[in-house]
């Protein structure tokens, strides 16, 4: 029986394999640093990590914060802009000053200079560079000392020009010029691995460590940082692993085993597992559990029938049960949004009697009265239009958003009820549709947390409307008024509390009757902490108010903070 | 000889061909534009519109969509002669083939010895249990429920028990993230640690159809002329078997070269259950993030690889059954 | 194609390997003492072995066990599977039978409606995949010629062509996949083994003189083909579509695990695509994608332990063992 | 009524058919009413592949096949149908030539189907009985029958009444009771006869000679493909002059008489299995395809109605003295 | 005597239930005897011819034994026979052509079959090679596969390798139906040979073919729905048949000379009984032309001349 022999001989070396393997898995665990020092991050980087070049909106997690760095900080949770590679910034009439910090290093141990910072900025002379609209209104950035000015030659845009100013990670002249010539060079450079990129930050790229990128994107902690001379704490992490993400599935596993100490997945459950002692902990230990990141709007084609009603947004607004969405879809992770749509952050800016007076809360039967009053008519089950056209309208949403795809089911049911006829759905070719203004009605929330509600305003009015929208406007609302009102708030200064907050009244007031957009909840800043190996995690119970994000921008609003704090256990 | 590889590789070429084509096409043919997706992955970056359409005549450039079709057609042949498979969306500036290269050791390493394995396994049992009764009455069932499985519920039952309720196995990875790609035995020894349960759902699904169909086969062997003339010769039943095992084992083959497209599709699933980061994982995300050119590439590369697949399995074929290697001599 | 490569035709996966090929192998060749035993009515005869036949019996039994669910379950769902009711992630109860998702929708619901889609996507896609199967099988085997080197080459591309992959690119591509248009997609991958196999058959019925006579009769080709070749393949055309259907259901299966299948119904693969990207696996969830699996599993088993007992039904070699 | 002129056959083979293999090469013979032609060969010598090609089952490569003046290959649809009307085929395999799981008069409602479909009821069952009564078939034994159920002989018998119902003028009848009993062949022989005196041309094809001398008066020998010997039976048996008639004739068993009487008498050598190197020439001759050199080979006409194939060399000397020739023809060439 | 069957019982399995293929038969076969088995298809020839050797799964044994060189040969047990197979009885089946392993070369499988018979493959190589140069084969067949040789040299393949180890008895089982004319002229004369040279002592041809029975045998036994009908030597069942049914077969068979227009041979008309249910008494009765009365009763298998078996009520 010679088969059987083999086939014992098999199943031995089977065995023994399986044995050794575990036994391996067990012992011998050779990492670079001992996991006390290592921070484990996930959530943000999708597929490949693929360049470092911070100018390509799909740099490495951590590129900007962590090795590049910008001239200010924004800190939303107290409103307070923070000085950082520059000691001061702001405007005097047109001019924009910048003062440049000294005695700060990039890591090639040459100091950073006001000639780097305007070499920075003046990458705005080509049209891939985000702020290219913007620097093409100035004459160009000039250095002199450690100052770098730029003037305007009209109205400056104060919002959006200090928006812009946190948010322009500054590179080393030297590195760059060598490389960029051109407009594509702009979001190219850099991509080869070979190349380090030279940064000011905490940390260095580690290309070792990153392999091919398919796993992680490694940072290693330089020795000295010059923001420690400002009081911040260095880092204790010296090595920061981020994990590239393949699901919120296995994200979500990794957190439960403690083996990711920060994670940025909307990860749904979560809230199920905060007190089964696997030691996670998210910011707040209640709903919403979460920061509020940005508002989730459902978007009217107001360029269609009957959503060109203003009378009809209303009652859209009227007849969703949003707390069904908050509760069944997210599991209290988010928090139902304000009528004016604006975050939390901005609570200063909202007009509490405007919104007493126009605000809306779910009401299936006022959503029926507004349609009655407008002249819309029940034919059987739907109503139809004024006009007596029916009404059969498509909700969206991308394919594969699946908290999104719960929502539009809920709200489809919601709309139903009332009488009028939605039928989700998620599209493969979400944008281009979106885009295009080829569809009745989509959720999005392309609008991030800032520094002034000018960002949401010029997202929701932005003209003149072109056959493809791509940032802002999916609506195609067509507001003369509001649109004029927006542009008149990015001139008002920033600072300018009062002068801004009349702008921003008759702006909401348009937005509470008009309706443009239907303001639904706020997403959160998906977090979920490990308190295994590291602790001090920032907590809305705590003094450690930070962002616990590695999301692209929120380094230099809090993120690095977070990091700075992190302490191992 | 010459022949039947002439023929043989016709097919394939005219398989690549088409494939190539559909795999250009398809894209072309269906709504949606990539240009939009990516623009909207880099849209919180993109303040103004004339930044952004800036930067999406850049992008049109780069992917060369703003060519006639038939341009772009023959740019696509080119450029993969050129093995170039196109820069991937999700990952730009990263090429394609790059992302592929980095994925395909982990789907080759489970999909190979997977697919050895569990044939010269699920065969040898599959003789075993057309001998004895018992087996056949444990391996049978166990087998067709092996084989009516879908590979991803498989390898979630696995990871279910294994890695989540018991612990003995990782959840996901290709190896801890924690540790750098060396060639040391502590490396080796997490690559095996983390290869064992997704290759272990490849295995078992496979194994299943392998046992049936070998059990089955032998039982139609041993009915043939040769295994009664044997027999009416007073051969012993194992030298019998020993015959019907060897001719059983020929359609076995090439009915793996026929299964090999499945086994695939299956290997994928069970990434993307176990995250495991092969070419299975890398086309979840390309999908998911409607990163066309990785699509395309991915699915060439697919196709590529089943065809030499299924080309070794004809060599294979040709080498162990005299029948068809006599035949192509040209022999009687 | 050698022989024994004719005789084994049609493998999609290892077990249908042999079920198939037995299908393909002629009658016996025993010395039937004389030609009156014959008499037995051939009904008789099947129906005889068929309620005799364990494998036939239980299979048979799993699938119907399955249709009625399919059928009846739906009827019983206490909600729409697109419902959200207030419990979440709740475990089996009396009032959610197979327990809750984490947005409060009730599982067995879904389930049902699962069943249902996983029937009339193998339907649909079995019946596809035999249509297409047929004609292209019955064509070349009928013709043989410059029509039979074609269409063979075709089949032979279709066949080294992963379906999977292919149905992977255009339903990625495609936006809301329905279930009619997935068994078609499915079908229209599926076919190419079948025909294959079928092309073979038909190529050794075509040199039966029964062929001849009905040309002699001045019967043209389709009535040929389906009035004498096709009648003669019935039970293997049977077998054929039991192994089409068992495999629609398992390759739309993983196409809607990846999230590429239907949008506005639920089927089996769905649930373990939501299953799996909601971690109902690491939350502990098991009643969520359990059940689907062990359906497709039930379904698809069912249909291949019927198929080997009809086989063994249906070809006397196997009847002894 | 039948011509068959130069008829060659080739078949394409191997890879898309690149390469041929003559069936039939060159074969021309008559057939009239009232007479039957016997085509005699063994297996592979292109006898059934005349026969099909006469019926139209295989294209004919070469040559003609006339049938009252027209070339049968031209004939489509309603012509083609008429000219099963008058020629009509029984083939080897009683049981193959029956769609198994159909009752065997199925293949008498294809005819009326086909060719009578507004005869009534009572019109078409004394036509079917008076076809039946032809065969001497009791049409309650074998009407309502699946194949299965009747035995070989009926069944042929019920493709010869199938033929009648068509009012036919030829039958090939290809190797027709090889398959039946010893019992039950000699009445389908005898049946043969029967219709032959009805004034049905016949082909009846067969590789054993004596059923061919039974029935038949013309006989046609084919080996591979070619016509070895033809003429009237009584000359063609009584006399026979090619090398492989006398070595069939030779092996013929015979009930009455040895092999090695008959042997003897025909001078065919009879040692091959005392010398093993005889045995495997013996062997390779008969396995050998076509030699090279017969194909310049020539019928000529040694009698009349009765010509023989020879070499080129031996024609021109038989066209000289075509008197009674016994020398032996110098044995098949081997191929190099 | 070399065979001795008595009253040998065995009958097929179906679903309707027993056919009873052979009927209880007796006879025996001398030494140095090739004798012939004819009867029509479904008489029950193979169905003896099998029954020496190996019963395949639907046959059963009902009753009777065999005696090969007066050892008892245990049919019945599957197990137990193997020890006869091959070295006292061997077989030529009737499917000869398709007998050989299409994987294996013809020597490798010849070496394998043989030494698990426990002989000594090299020491009978010689021999082997001796014997297929006498039917006209080379040794290089050895390292062929069957694939590689024409239907007539697998033939002759499978007949050497079934009597390499020249068993007793030798059963060759409808071998030249599917042949040509002078290939089954070569194949006969090949089985006389081998009974000649003494490669197997006795021989049964099974065949339904008389002509070729009268070239070869030296006796023939013509059985009749499971019943013997008439054992005598070749000649005497060929030029003096006693039974009715031999005679109506052998009349019924045309020769070389005999043609439709001067002398007409009729058949026999009517079909053998169904073996399921046989009828009582002789089971010819109903085609015999001289049935009568007594013929209800089975008729005994009785010599009525020397060696000269019949089983008629009219030839007693």
């Amino acid at each position: 029986m010679v088969s059987r022999r083999k086939m014992a001989i098999a199943i031995g070396v089977m065995v023994v394999t399986l044995v050794a393997l575990v036994a391996a898995s067990m012992g011998g665990a050779s990492t670079k640093a001992a996991r006390n020092h290592t921070l484990i991050t996930g959530g943000k980087q999708w597929g490949t990590v693929n360049g470092y070049n911070v100018y390509n909106g799909q740099y490495a997690t951590g590129a900007v914060g962590l090795v590049y760095e910008t001239l200010m900080r924004y800190d939303p949770l107290t409103d307070k802009y923070i000085p950082w590679l520059a000691t001061s910034a702001g405007f005097s009439g047109k001019t924009y000053t910048i003062t440049v910090r000294s005695g700060i290093k990039w890591s090639d141990g040459s100091a950073l200079t006001a000639a780097d910072v305007a070499y920075t900025l003046n990458l705005g002379q080509y049209a891939t560079a985000s702020w290219h609209t913007l620097w093409a209104k100035t004459g160009g950035a000039t250095a002199s000392g450690d100052n770098v000015t730029m003037t305007f030659t009209g109205t400056p845009n104060y919002q959006e020009f200090q928006n812009a100013i946190w948010n322009i990670p500054i590179v080393q002249k030297a590195q760059w010029s060598a490389g960029v010539h051109s407009a594509s060079d702009v979001t190219t450079f850099l991509a080869d691995p070979t190349k380090v990129p030279i940064g000011t930050g905490p940390y260095t790229l580690d290309h070792s460590g990153t392999g091919d990128g398919t796993v992680k994107v490694e940072y290693s902690r330089k020795d000295s940082w010059w923001a420690t001379s400002i009081g911040e704490p260095m880092p204790q992490p010296l090595v920061i692993d981020d994990l590239v993400n393949s699901s919120n599935n296995i994200a979500l596993g990794l957190v439960i085993h403690g083996d990711e100490d920060l994670n940025n997945n909307y990860l749904p459950g979560i809230t199920k597992l905060l007190s089964s002692g696997y030691g996670i902990v998210t910011y707040f230990s209640k709903p919403p559990y979460n920061l509020a990141a940005n508002t989730a709007w459902l978007v009217p084609n107001t360029k269609r029938a009957p959503m060109n009603n203003a009378s009809f947004r209303r009652a859209l607004a009227y007849a969703i049960n949003v707390n069904q969405v908050v509760v069944g879809d997210y599991g209290n992770l988010v928090q139902k949004a304000d009528s004016t749509g604006l975050l939390s952050v901005w609570k200063k800016y909202i007009n509490t009697s405007l919104t007493k007076k126009y605000g809306f809360k779910y009401s299936p039967s006022k959503a029926v009265s507004i349609l009655k009053s407008a002249g819309f008519k029940k034919k059987g089950k739907w109503f139809v239009q004024p006009n007596g056209k029916s009404i059969k309208l498509g909700l969206i949403v991308p394919q594969g958003w699946s908290d999104w795809m719960t929502a539009i089911n809920m709200m489809s049911a919601d709309f139903r009820k009332v009488g009028i006829n939605v039928t989700a759905s998620y599209p493969a070719n979400f944008f281009t549709l979106r885009n295009a203004g080829k569809f009745d009605l989509l959720i999005d929330n392309s609008a991030q947390i800032s520094d002034t509600p000018w960002t949401y305003y010029n997202y929701m009015f932005n003209q003149p409307i072109l056959s493809q929208q791509t940032f802002a406007n999916f609506g195609r609302y067509t507001n003369n008024t509001a649109w004029g009102l927006s542009k008149a708030l990015n001139a008002v200064p920033v600072h300018s509390t009062a002068a801004m907050n009349k702008v921003i009244s008759k702006i909401q007031k348009i937005t509470l009757t008009q309706m443009p957009l239907i303001p639904l909840w706020y997403n959160g800043v998906w977090a979920q902490m490990n308190n295994t190996v590291w602790t001090n995690w920032p907590a809305g119970a705590s003094s450690r108010h930070y962002f616990p994000c590695m999301w692209n921008g929120y380094f230099q609003m809090t993120a690095i903070d977070t990091i700075a704090n992190v302490k191992a256990k | 000889m010459r022949r039947y590889f002439a023929r043989k590789l016709l097919t394939y070429s005219l398989t690549f061909i088409a494939a190539v084509t559909v795999d250009w096409a398809i894209p072309r043919l269906m709504p949606g534009n990539p240009i939009d997706d990516l623009l909207a992955r880099i849209g919180t970056r993109c303040n103004t519109r004339e930044q952004c359409d800036a930067i999406s005549s850049y992008f049109y450039n780069v992917f060369g969509l703003h060519k006639p079709l038939w341009v772009q057609y023959l740019t696509f042949w080119k450029a993969l002669f050129q093995g170039n498979l196109g820069i991937s969306v999700m990952s730009f500036p990263e090429p394609v083939s790059t992302l592929i290269k980095n994925a395909i050791p982990y789907t080759l390493g489970l999909l190979v010895p997977a697919i050895l394995l569990s044939f010269w396994a699920g065969n040898k049992v599959g003789a075993l249990a057309a001998r004895r009764k018992i087996l056949d009455n444990t391996v049978l069932p166990l087998s067709y429920t092996l084989t009516a499985t879908p590979y991803q519920w498989l390898a979630m039952v696995l990871a279910w028990t294994f890695a989540v309720t018991w612990r003995f196995f990782p959840i996901s990875g290709g190896y801890d993230p924690l540790r750098t790609p060396s060639w040391s035995f502590g490396f080796a020894g997490d690559l095996l640690y983390h290869w064992f349960l997704p290759f272990a759902s490849l295995f078992l699904v496979q194994f299943g159809g392998w046992a049936i169909g070998m059990r089955n086969m032998i039982i139609y062997e041993l009915e043939s002329d040769y295994a009664h003339y044997l027999e009416a010769l007073g051969a012993p039943r194992k030298l019998v078997r020993k015959y019907a095992y060897r001719n059983a084992l020929l359609p076995q083959i090439s009915g793996l070269a026929l299964a090999i497209g499945a086994i695939v599709g299956g290997a994928l699933v069970t990434e993307i259950v176990f995250g495991y980061p092969g070419v299975g994982s890398l086309i979840l995300s390309a999908i998911n993030n409607k990163d066309y050119f990785a699509i395309q590439g991915i699915f060439l590369f697919i196709i590529v690889g089943v065809l030499i697949a299924n080309f070794i399995v004809d060599i294979m074929y040709v080498i162990i059954d005299p029948r068809t290697r006599i035949g192509m001599q040209g022999g009687s | 194609m050698t022989r024994s490569d004719q005789k084994h035709d049609g493998l999609a996966t290892g077990a249908s390997t042999a079920a198939v090929a037995s299908g393909a192998a002629g009658g016996a060749a025993v010395d039937v003492p004389s030609p009156k035993v014959r008499t037995i009515n051939r009904r008789f005869e099947f129906l005889y072995f068929a309620i005799r036949n364990n494998k036939l019996i239980l299979g048979l039994s799993i699938v119907i066990i399955c249709f009625l669910i399919a059928i009846i379950g739906p009827l019983l769902a206490k909600y729409s599977p697109f419902q959200y009711t207030t419990s979440y992630w709740s475990p089996p109860s009396s009032r959610h039978w197979f327990g809750t998702t984490q947005d409060g929708r009730d599982v067995y619901a879904q389930f049902a409606a699962g069943m249902r889609s996983a029937f009339l996507i193998g339907t649909i896609g079995g019946v596809i995949a035999s249509v297409v199967a047929m004609l292209v099988g019955f064509t070349a085997g009928y013709r043989a010629g410059i029509v039979d080197e074609i269409l063979s080459m075709v089949t032979n591309i279709f066949l080294v062509i992963p379906a999977f992959a292919v149905l992977l690119v255009i339903a990625g591509f495609l936006h809301n996949v329905s279930i009619p248009v997935e068994g078609l997609l499915v079908g229209l991958l599926s076919w190419p083994w079948a025909a294959r196999a079928l092309r073979a058959q038909t190529f050794s019925l075509v040199a039966r003189d029964f062929i001849g006579m009905a040309r002699l009769s001045a019967q043209n080709s389709w009535r040929i083909i389906f009035r004498e070749i096709a009648p003669n393949m019935s039970s293997y055309l049977f077998m054929m579509f039991i192994l089409l259907f068992g495999g629609a259901i398992l390759i739309s299966a993983t196409i809607d695990f990846i999230g590429l299948g239907p949008q506005f119904t639920f089927t089996l693969g769905k649930m373990m695509n939501e299953a799996q990207t909601n971690s109902g696996l690491l939350l502990g969830m098991w009643w969520w994608f359990i059940p689907p699996g062990i359906a497709i599993t039930a379904i698809v088993g069912g249909l291949y332990i019927m198929n080997v007992g009809l086989d063994e039904v249906f070809n006397p070699r196997l009847r002894e063992m | 009524m039948l011509k068959i002129d130069r008829v060659t056959k080739v078949y394409k083979v191997g890879t898309f058919g690149g390469d041929e293999m003559t069936a039939v090469r060159d074969v021309s013979f008559d057939v009239n009413p009232g007479e039957v032609i016997s085509l005699i060969g063994e297996s592979g010598s292109g006898k059934t592949t005349v026969g099909r090609m006469i019926l139209r089952l295989a294209s004919v490569s070469g040559g003609s096949i006339t049938y009252n003046g027209v070339d049968i290959s031209t004939l489509k649809g309603r012509k083609l149908k008429s000219y099963y009307a008058d020629v009509q085929g029984v083939f080897q395999d009683p049981f193959s030539s029956y769609n198994p799981i159909f009752k065997a008069d199925r293949v008498f409602k294809m005819i009326k189907d086909a060719y009578f479909p507004g005869m009534s009821k009572a019109e078409w069952r004394s036509k079917l009985g008076a076809s039946l009564e032809a065969v001497t078939l009791d049409p309650v034994q074998v009407l309502n029958k699946f194949p299965h159920q009747l035995s070989g002989g009926q069944l042929q018998r019920l493709l010869i009444a199938r033929a009648l119902l068509l009012d036919i003028r030829i039958l090939i009848a290809d190797e027709i009771i090889s398959m039946l009993d010893a019992s039950t062949r000699i009445d389908v022989l005898n049946l043969l006869g029967e219709l032959k005196s009805r004034g049905l041309g016949i082909i009846f094809i067969t590789h054993d000679l004596s059923l061919g001398n039974y029935i038949s008066e013309k006989t046609v020998i084919l080996r591979r493909g070619l016509i070895v010997e033809m003429g009237a039976t009584e000359k063609v048996f009584g006399n026979p002059t090619h090398p492989y008639t006398k070595m069939l004739l030779a092996s013929v068993p015979q009930l009455h008489r040895k092999w090695d009487e008959v042997a003897k008498e025909l001078e065919v050598s009879d040692d091959l299995l005392i010398d093993p190197d005889a045995a495997k020439r013996v062997y390779e001759s008969v396995g050998e395809i076509l030699a090279p050199d017969a194909l310049d080979s020539v019928l000529v006409e040694t009698e009349s109605d009765h010509v023989v194939r020879y070499s080129p060399e031996e024609a021109k000397e038989k066209m000289k003295s075509p008197a009674k020739e016994k020398k032996k023809s110098p044995p098949a060439r081997k191929r190099g | 005597m070399s065979l001795r069957v008595e009253n040998l019982k065995v009958y097929y399995r179906t679903l309707a239930g027993d056919v009873q293929a052979l009927d209880g038969v007796t006879f025996g076969i001398a030494d140095g005897e090739i004798m012939g088995l004819a009867g029509e298809s479904g008489c029950g020839k193979s169905t003896l011819g099998n029954s020496l050797i190996y019963l395949s799964g639907r046959m059963k044994y009902v009753d009777g034994s065999v005696e090969l060189d007066n050892k008892e040969l245990p049919i019945a047990d599957m197990h137990e026979m193997d020890r006869f197979r091959y070295k006292e009885v061997s077989i030529i089946p009737q499917y000869a052509m398709s007998a050989l392993n299409p994987t294996r070369k013809i020597g490798k499988m010849a070496k394998e079959i043989i030494e698990s018979r426990g002989v000594d493959y090299h020491s009978i190589l010689p021999e082997f090679t001796r014997r297929l140069e006498l039917v006209g084969l080379s040794d290089d067949v050895l390292r062929m596969f069957s694939l590689e040789l024409s239907g007539g040299m697998k033939q002759r393949a499978v007949m050497v390798l079934s009597t390499l180890l020249n068993p007793s008895l030798l059963i060759a089982d409808e071998i030249t139906s599917a042949l040509d004319v002078s290939t089954q002229k070569a194949v006969a004369e090949m089985l006389v040979e081998f009974r000649d040279r003494g490669f197997v002592k006795s021989m049964m041809v099974v065949t339904h073919d008389l002509s070729i029975l009268h070239q070869i045998a030296d006796t023939i036994l013509v059985m009749y729905a499971g019943h013997l009908a008439e054992k005598a030597a070749a000649e005497v069942i060929i030029n003096n048949p006693r039974h009715p049914y031999t005679r109506l077969l052998i009349s019924s068979l045309p020769e070389v000379g005999v043609t439709y227009a001067k002398k007409r041979l009729t058949g026999i008309a009517g079909t053998p009984p169904a073996l399921l249910h046989p009828p009582t008494g002789c089971r010819f009765k109903e085609r015999c032309p001289l049935a009568f009365e007594k013929c209800v009763e089975q008729p005994p298998f009785i010599e009525v001349d020397k060696g000269h078996f019949v089983a008629c009520w009219k030839e007693i």
